[in-house]
């Protein structure tokens, strides 16, 4: 967990919020007297707390182990809080102490976590493919978006829509299409179909927030560089996009959130070897027996997830000039 | 730049376009497969599809009713959950900070990787599991609006709360939820098709069969395409109804005034983001 | 799939481009079901033919039989009943070897249940993979005079949890593997694995429903029309028989050898797969992949009875006479004649294999 | 208590303030801590406001103005010193819903009506709803918002939207009104306006009055004395006493307040009160002449 | 040209602008369609401006102010009538950068410093780097802030950025400034500053400015000219020639506007300006006496 600040970590999931608030100093209270203190220190407080959280988290899975009824706590026939056994909920130290044993007795077999490191690398990877072509394919809709209107109110609909289909529904067309391109010394890799299905997921809220930003230019500054007879790509380049930069970084992390569950979903649904999605149902086969090592691939995912999405807030950090009207948290 | 368009013309636009992208979609798409000849094995044509929607139409809308009413529960407990810890979150900075973890490493956990496990923990003979899987991937969206609506009291209002000496009960009452509810309600409509999709996807991975998720995966098992496809479109509607029924509610209620920005001075704050369409986490 | 002459025309003539490509689409993750192919991938015994083969796995929502129709891969393993359903929904697909000649499901019931026929199901949570895995229960309870609508189905997903935890009264398990994982759990109340006593099972093979499961499929109008293609599903045949003896010869050897080739399972539960996927194949009398006209016909009449909860069926008409063919295993069956190989399985006894924990 | 007081030598401090003192500040600093340091806001702030005063704040961006009234209102708590109103402490005060008070911006709830928002406070209360609905109605009538009451904020203009925040400080007669700039983002002529009703509406209520601005004739106008500060830290530099419109003595009541009309605005007394303001402003005579205008 | 001039009276439209004209304005009606129906903007407007001449729109809100230097700087078309640019059509002086703009909102781009957001015009039409910076630096010098040419916006007080503003509608010499209520977000005391710094500006630069505003005092102290109008639809009620500073003749140019100095704020003539504007605003004397003021 690189960083624990929930609104910079986790997607503000409306990417289309945007930038919250411009910073308006107003009355004194914007500001605090009492909370002095370093920023460095305000972090290291907001760490602190984390981890507390999460040590919180486990004392409860723990202590309810101890004190809940074997079958759970049932509300008529509908058990609303989970059954306590070590095949439904293992001991956390054997979820942990199961990351440093091998995989299996095989003599050839790996620490479980160094397999689900490198799985985890691997789905990154995919991801990261999924994510370019989501920015490409979001910025793209985008633009023709902000640049038509009609564009906008024909397709924005849809692109709302595309994203209450049932992805997996597809995994195996895609796959199946992808494997007949061929195209001069390019071959189709089954990778390719999942990156693709990541994209899939990706380019939503990068669209979306690209078209928020894109359209977020006050008037006056619209108007300014009509006044200076600047045409369409010179706006978009002085002011479109220096302007889109708060509302695409929220977007852009939202997509690489988005990326890496649309490649896991992937692999799940077509067995591509390799990465954390093959992992999973792997091992939630195995969970009956071992039932800790069932946990493994999802908290490798959940890193995954959290290091895509913080990579992407690096950059947020990079164009900080950017988004100077942003709020400071 | 563009031309003015009256303002009714631009209300036919806005309803005649998107129609007009569709049936140009499925038009191509019908043209592919009937006249162009792309095998109607993995790609059925729209009429196929709709031949089956009629032919099962009893199955689908009992495996619509199983997923929405999943949905709609875990929604509804999603909600639930998403603004009271909000409202927690947003009272004591230690909460907030703590959840922290929680809540990010919810934001980007995929679905197919919870699944077998809440089967496991609350029973695979329930839909409790797919309940709970909606619940999860509705709450981080409205937690996440929430929280932010929770923020955006003014420091005016605030400071007038105050001079008032309201109690902590009446500020939430006459402040903070009000000024809250357009965030809130964003958040609901985000969460409303993440619900239909999430108890959807759960169903592939275990328990009661009979929703639209397990009935598209047995029909595409057995190539039943066109069948799979027709309770895929019903999935595809059953999300958008979640979504318009929220967006409506949405409207609704932002009919009654949120904060305007101030003309004067410019100053003002703009309550919310919420005309425009926004933006989904999809989780699978 | 292009012939093994024309290798000079490339200009790269390495000794893999005289090759023939062939994919081969499995219906599962890598694992000792399909040990034989990956035994004759490591054996050399495709290469020997004169192909390149790739196996490819799947995942949860790839239908072998449907890579194969759309022409993604050259053949395919699937089981019969479901590729009855794609054949009737347009696939045009032929049976070219009947590698597993019995059923391997089990639909497996505590002991205490009093659930051990078929005709216990009623009024009972059933569990099923889905995934056209179903059908041996429907047509095993429609030959009980049993309907969909009196039991409740209930999906399992990939383990054996929601049997163990009491929320399926029945599940469905596969000998080689969800039946091992039962025995690789350690039984909460004697602190050891659970045994066989434990169970009621219930074995498909011994119902109106068994089916035929694991074959190789193949492109019903290329065997027809290419001929080359035709050649090379002999020469194919031959090494995958070559690679299933070689597993019934060598139990060890073809787990090792699936291990390595990417199954996550460990080494007991591996060797307890191919042993029991062997029991499934040997003996063969007429031959390994030769297939029973009478167990194909009762698959068809199962396929033919059988309605899912949602008044599906699965087939509603017999599959045509291309939907099976003989002639290329036997012909591939013939062509390995002379050599020292037993066809039959005549000469072949189950291995015994510890099970251990976890399945690891 | 109208001759003027310098914040240099502050009379003594009486042990108790009287009951017809409003507001008494004795000594008061504020020191706030920021990221950039310590900011002095305010040092050595004495002043004393009789009740039924008219008092204006005025002095550069940052003296202080809003941080003092704050302090008052007890929106924020003073770093020394001691604040009273109506013999009470702030926190009392403000508990006691002693003061009314209204900002720059309008500050209504916009999912509330006109009525409701001016309903707010005495809905907080637990004022009955008939005598609820009769006190908005008659305030609304104050106001000249009577047509209103279902409107809601967003469809009023920014003047109107002021008027109904003052209704809304007025609900629960105060006897104290704590006023930032609430004219501040109104135009010229609908500002104009709104300072005549003002001081009508105050002399109707009797009620002191703090009012914080930027703008001297808006002070000279409306006060009964004129509080000049200086930045940096922020200090009361001169109090200047309004000797206008009909009463000259030392009683500055709400009766003399109320004989103050839009004709004052022309008086030859106006304009030299606005040159003194303007003088005290700036620290020095600006020029000899026929001045006493402030162009702004 | 400074005579008055009557909208109701318009003298007959010569065939073609002279080249000492900076805008023409002749016959331009300006109706805008909205849901609620049609919003007769602007009606029979005739107007001519020197070039070096200083005019001033005052009028109630809603009046046209802004839609007016819209049409003048072709951000919007005219329903009717036709506006000539320095002889050209609106379109045509934009394409050619004419005329430079500020707004009320200074409009800076918040991820640019100050040089920065200075240099964007010049930028925008390929001025090379170093003639760029050179001129950047010129004026930031001529606004005064020379030392914060490496700050941010956010960095900057409301009307350090309007200077910025100012400064970036300089860069290209335009020989028309057209300016809508610049000073409208500042406070009283900076706004006379900047006042004072914009007639400064404009004489140095001789640019003819149309100048937007509410204030009186402000509109009389910076213009040759003061466009008095109605609203509803908007219309030029008249027209009112100032006779401030040096010069009383009719040429109007940019050394007369030189002499104008703070201290003119205090002139008699000024006071009487102040009325004549004041009365023609209200359509009517307002009283009589000694008045001349703008109290606001
Ligand atoms: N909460 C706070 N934290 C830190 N500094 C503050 C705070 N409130 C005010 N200040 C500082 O105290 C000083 C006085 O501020 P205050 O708002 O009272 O000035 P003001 O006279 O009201 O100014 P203005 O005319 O601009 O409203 C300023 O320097 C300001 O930056
Ligand atoms: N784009 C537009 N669409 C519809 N009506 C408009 C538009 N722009 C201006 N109006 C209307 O035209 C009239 C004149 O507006 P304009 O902004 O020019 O007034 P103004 O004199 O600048 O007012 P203010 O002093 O408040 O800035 C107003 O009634 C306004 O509502
Ligand atoms: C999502 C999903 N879950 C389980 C299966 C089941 N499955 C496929 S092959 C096979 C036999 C040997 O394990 C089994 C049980 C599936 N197909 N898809
Ligand atoms: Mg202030
Ligand atoms: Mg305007």
């Amino acid at each position: 967990m690189t960083d624990v600040d929930v609104r910079s970590t986790t997607p503000a999931t409306d990417a289309a919020g945007g930038p919250p608030a411009r910073g308006i100093r107003s009355g004194g209270s914007a500001r605090s007297s009492r909370r002095g203190g370093s920023l460095a220190r305000r972090r290291l407080a907001a760490v602190g707390w984390g981890v507390l959280g999460v040590l919180l988290l486990v004392a409860l899975w723990e202590g309810y182990k101890l004190v809940a009824p074997a079958d759970g706590v049932l509300i008529g026939e509908t058990r609303v809080l989970p059954r306590p056994t070590d095949l439904a909920m293992p001991h956390v130290w054997d979820m942990i102490g199961r990351l440093g044993e091998p995989v299996t007795r095989s003599p050839s077999a790996q620490a479980l976590w160094l397999v689900i490191l490198l799985a985890a690398l691997t789905t990154l990877g995919i991801a990261a493919a999924g994510w370019l072509v989501g920015v490409v394919v979001g910025i793209g809709l985008a633009l023709v978006m902000q640049r038509w209107r009609l564009a906008e109110w024909g397709l924005l609909p849809w692109i709302v829509l595309s994203q209450t289909v049932p992805l997996i529904a597809f995994a195996p067309i895609v796959k199946s299409w992808g494997s007949r391109v061929e195209i001069g010394s390019f071959e189709w890799q089954d990778w390719m179909s999942v990156a693709l299905i990541a994209s899939y997921l990706a380019f939503f809220p990068i669209a979306i927030g690209a078209l928020k930003g894109l359209q977020s230019p006050d008037r006056i500054h619209e108007e300014l560089m009509q006044t200076y007879a600047a045409g369409y790509w010179a706006t978009l380049a002085k002011l479109r996009f220096p302007a889109a930069v708060p509302y695409l970084l929220p977007a852009l992390r939202l997509g690489a959130a988005n990326a890496v569950i649309g490649a896991v979903v992937a692999e799940v649904s077509t067995g591509l070897q390799g990465g954390i999605g093959r992992l999973l149902i792997q091992f939630a086969g195995q969970a009956s027996g071992d039932p800790a090592k069932a946990w493994a691939p999802i908290f490798g995912a959940i890193v995954l997830g959290l290091v895509a999405a913080g990579s992407v807030a690096l950059l947020g950090a990079i164009l900080k000039n950017y988004r100077r009207t942003e709020e400071a948290a | 730049m563009s031309a003015h368009l009256t303002p009714r013309a631009e209300t036919t636009l806005r309803i005649v376009a998107p129609l007009a992208v569709g049936a140009f979609v499925l038009g191509v798409w019908q043209f592919l497969v009937s006249v162009v000849g792309i095998s109607d094995y993995l790609l059925p044509s729209p009429a196929s599809i709709l031949e089956e929607i009629v032919a099962s139409w009893d199955s689908i809308v009992s495996a619509t009713l199983i997923t929405g009413t999943n949905a709609l529960i875990g929604l509804v407990v999603g909600t639930l959950l998403g603004i009271t810890l909000a409202a927690l979150a947003a009272r004591w900075r230690a909460v907030d900070q703590m959840s922290a973890p929680v809540i990010a490493s919810l934001a980007v956990v995929p679905i197919v990787a919870l699944a077998p496990v809440l089967n496991s923990m609350f029973g695979a003979d329930s839909q409790f599991g797919r309940q709970a899987i909606a619940a999860i991937a509705s709450f981080v969206p409205i937690f996440i609006n929430t929280l932010r609506g929770f923020r955006q009291t003014t420091p005016v209002h605030r400071e007038l709360m105050r001079a008032y000496a309201a109690t902590p009960g009446q500020v939430l009452r006459t402040l903070t939820l009000p000024t809250a509810r357009p965030f809130i309600l964003t958040g609901i409509r985000i969460a409303s098709s993440l619900a239909v999709i999430s108890a959807l996807v759960a169903e592939y991975f275990g328990g009661p069969r009979g929703g639209l998720g397990s009935l598209i995966s047995t029909s595409a098992a057995s190539s039943a395409y066109a069948r799979a496809w027709a309770y895929v479109v019903a999935s595809i509607a059953l999300g958008l109804l979640f979504y318009l029924v929220t967006l409506g509610l949405e409207r609704l209620v932002l009919r009654t005034r949120t904060i305007q920005p101030d003309r004067t001075t410019g100053t003002g704050t703009t309550s919310t983001s919420t005309r425009s369409t926004t933006s989904t986490t999809v989780s699978h | 799939a292009c012939s093994s002459g024309d290798s000079g025309s490339g200009g790269d003539a390495t000794d893999d481009s005289a090759l023939t490509p062939v994919k081969l689409q499995l219906q599962w993750l890598p694992q000792g079901q399909f040990a034989g192919y990956f035994a004759a991938v490591d054996q050399g015994f495709f290469e020997d033919e004169g192909l390149d083969v790739e196996i490819i796995p799947s995942g949860g929502d790839i239908v072998p039989q449907d890579a194969l129709a759309n022409g993604d891969v050259d053949y395919a393993i699937a089981w019969v009943p479901k590729v009855l359903g794609s054949i009737e929904q347009g696939a045009n697909l032929t049976d070219i070897a009947q590698i597993f000649q019995r059923s391997g499901t089990l639909q497996v019931s505590w002991a205490d249940s009093g659930i051990d026929s078929v005709a216990d199901f009623e009024g009972k949570k059933i569990g099923s993979w889905g995934f056209g895995n179903e059908w041996e229960i429907f047509a095993a309870m429609a030959a009980e005079g049993l309907d969909a609508s009196t039991v409740q189905i209930i999906t399992q997903d990939f383990n054996m949890n929601a049997f163990l935890q009491g929320d399926i009264d029945a599940a469905q398990a596969m000998t080689y593997n969800e039946y091992a994982q039962l025995l690789e759990t350690v039984n909460p109340d004697t602190g050891e694995l659970y045994q066989p006593e434990d169970f009621n099972v219930i074995s498909y093979e011994d119902t109106e429903g068994a089916m035929l499961q694991d074959a190789i499929w193949a492109d019903t109008e290329r065997l027809e029309s290419d001929t080359e293609y035709a050649d090379t599903t002999v020469k194919f045949l031959k090494a995958v028989i070559k690679g299933w003896a070689f597993a019934a010869a060598n139990p060890q050897d073809a787990a090792d050898i699936t291990i390595a080739a990417g199954s996550g399972w460990g080494p007991s539960h591996e060797l307890w797969m191919v042993n029991e996927t062997n029991k499934l194949i040997w003996p063969s009398d007429k031959g390994i992949g030769v297939i029973d006209e009478t167990a194909w016909d009762k698959t068809v009449a199962g396929a033919l009875s059988a309605v899912n909860e949602a008044g599906d069926h699965l087939i509603t008409e017999e599959p045509p006479a291309s939907a099976w063919s003989n002639e290329y295993i036997e012909k591939a069956l013939s062509e390995l004649e002379g050599e020292d190989l037993d066809l039959t399985g005549a000469d072949w006894s189950p291995i015994d294999v510890t099970l251990e924990e976890g399945g690891n | 208590m109208s001759a003027p007081e310098n914040a240099a030598a502050p009379e003594p401090a009486p042990a108790a303030a009287a009951p017809a003192t409003a507001v008494r500040v004795a000594g008061v600093n504020k020191v706030f801590e920021t990221r950039g340091g310590l900011v002095h806001a305010l040092e050595g702030i004495d002043l004393e406001i009789a009740a039924g005063e008219f008092v204006s704040l005025i002095g550069p961006s940052g003296c202080g103005k809003s941080t003092l009234m704050r302090l008052i209102a007890d929106l924020d708590a003073p770093s020394a010193g001691t604040i009273t109103v109506f013999g009470k402490t702030p926190t009392q005060a403000r508990l006691d819903q002693e003061y009314g008070i209204a900002f720059q911006q309008a500050g209504l709830l916009p999912w509330r009506t006109v009525a409701a928002n001016v309903a707010l406070p005495l809905e907080l209360h637990g004022v009955a709803s008939a005598p609820r609905k009769a006190k908005v109605e008659e305030l609304l009538d104050m106001v000249g918002l009577a047509d209103f009451a279902d409107r809601y904020p967003d469809q009023l203009s920014g003047g109107m939207q002021q008027r109904v925040a003052i209704a809304r400080s007025l609900a629960e007669q105060p006897r104290l009104l704590l006023m930032d700039e609430p004219f501040g983002a109104l135009d010229e002529m609908t500002r104009e306006k709104m300072q005549s009703d003002l001081v009508r509406i105050s002399a109707e209520t009797g009620a002191a009055v703090v009012f914080v601005t930027h703008s001297i004739p808006e002070a000279v106008f409306l006060s009964d004395r004129v509080v000049v500060m200086s930045p940096r830290p922020g200090r009361i530099r001169e109090i200047v006493p309004m000797r206008l419109g009909a009463s000259n003595a030392a009683t500055t009541d709400a009766a003399a307040r109320a004989a103050r009309t839009d004709g004052l605005r022309e008086d030859r007394s106006f304009f030299e009160m606005v040159t003194a303001v303007r003088e005290a402003l700036h620290g020095a005579p600006v020029a000899a002449g026929a001045r006493g205008v402030e162009t702004r």
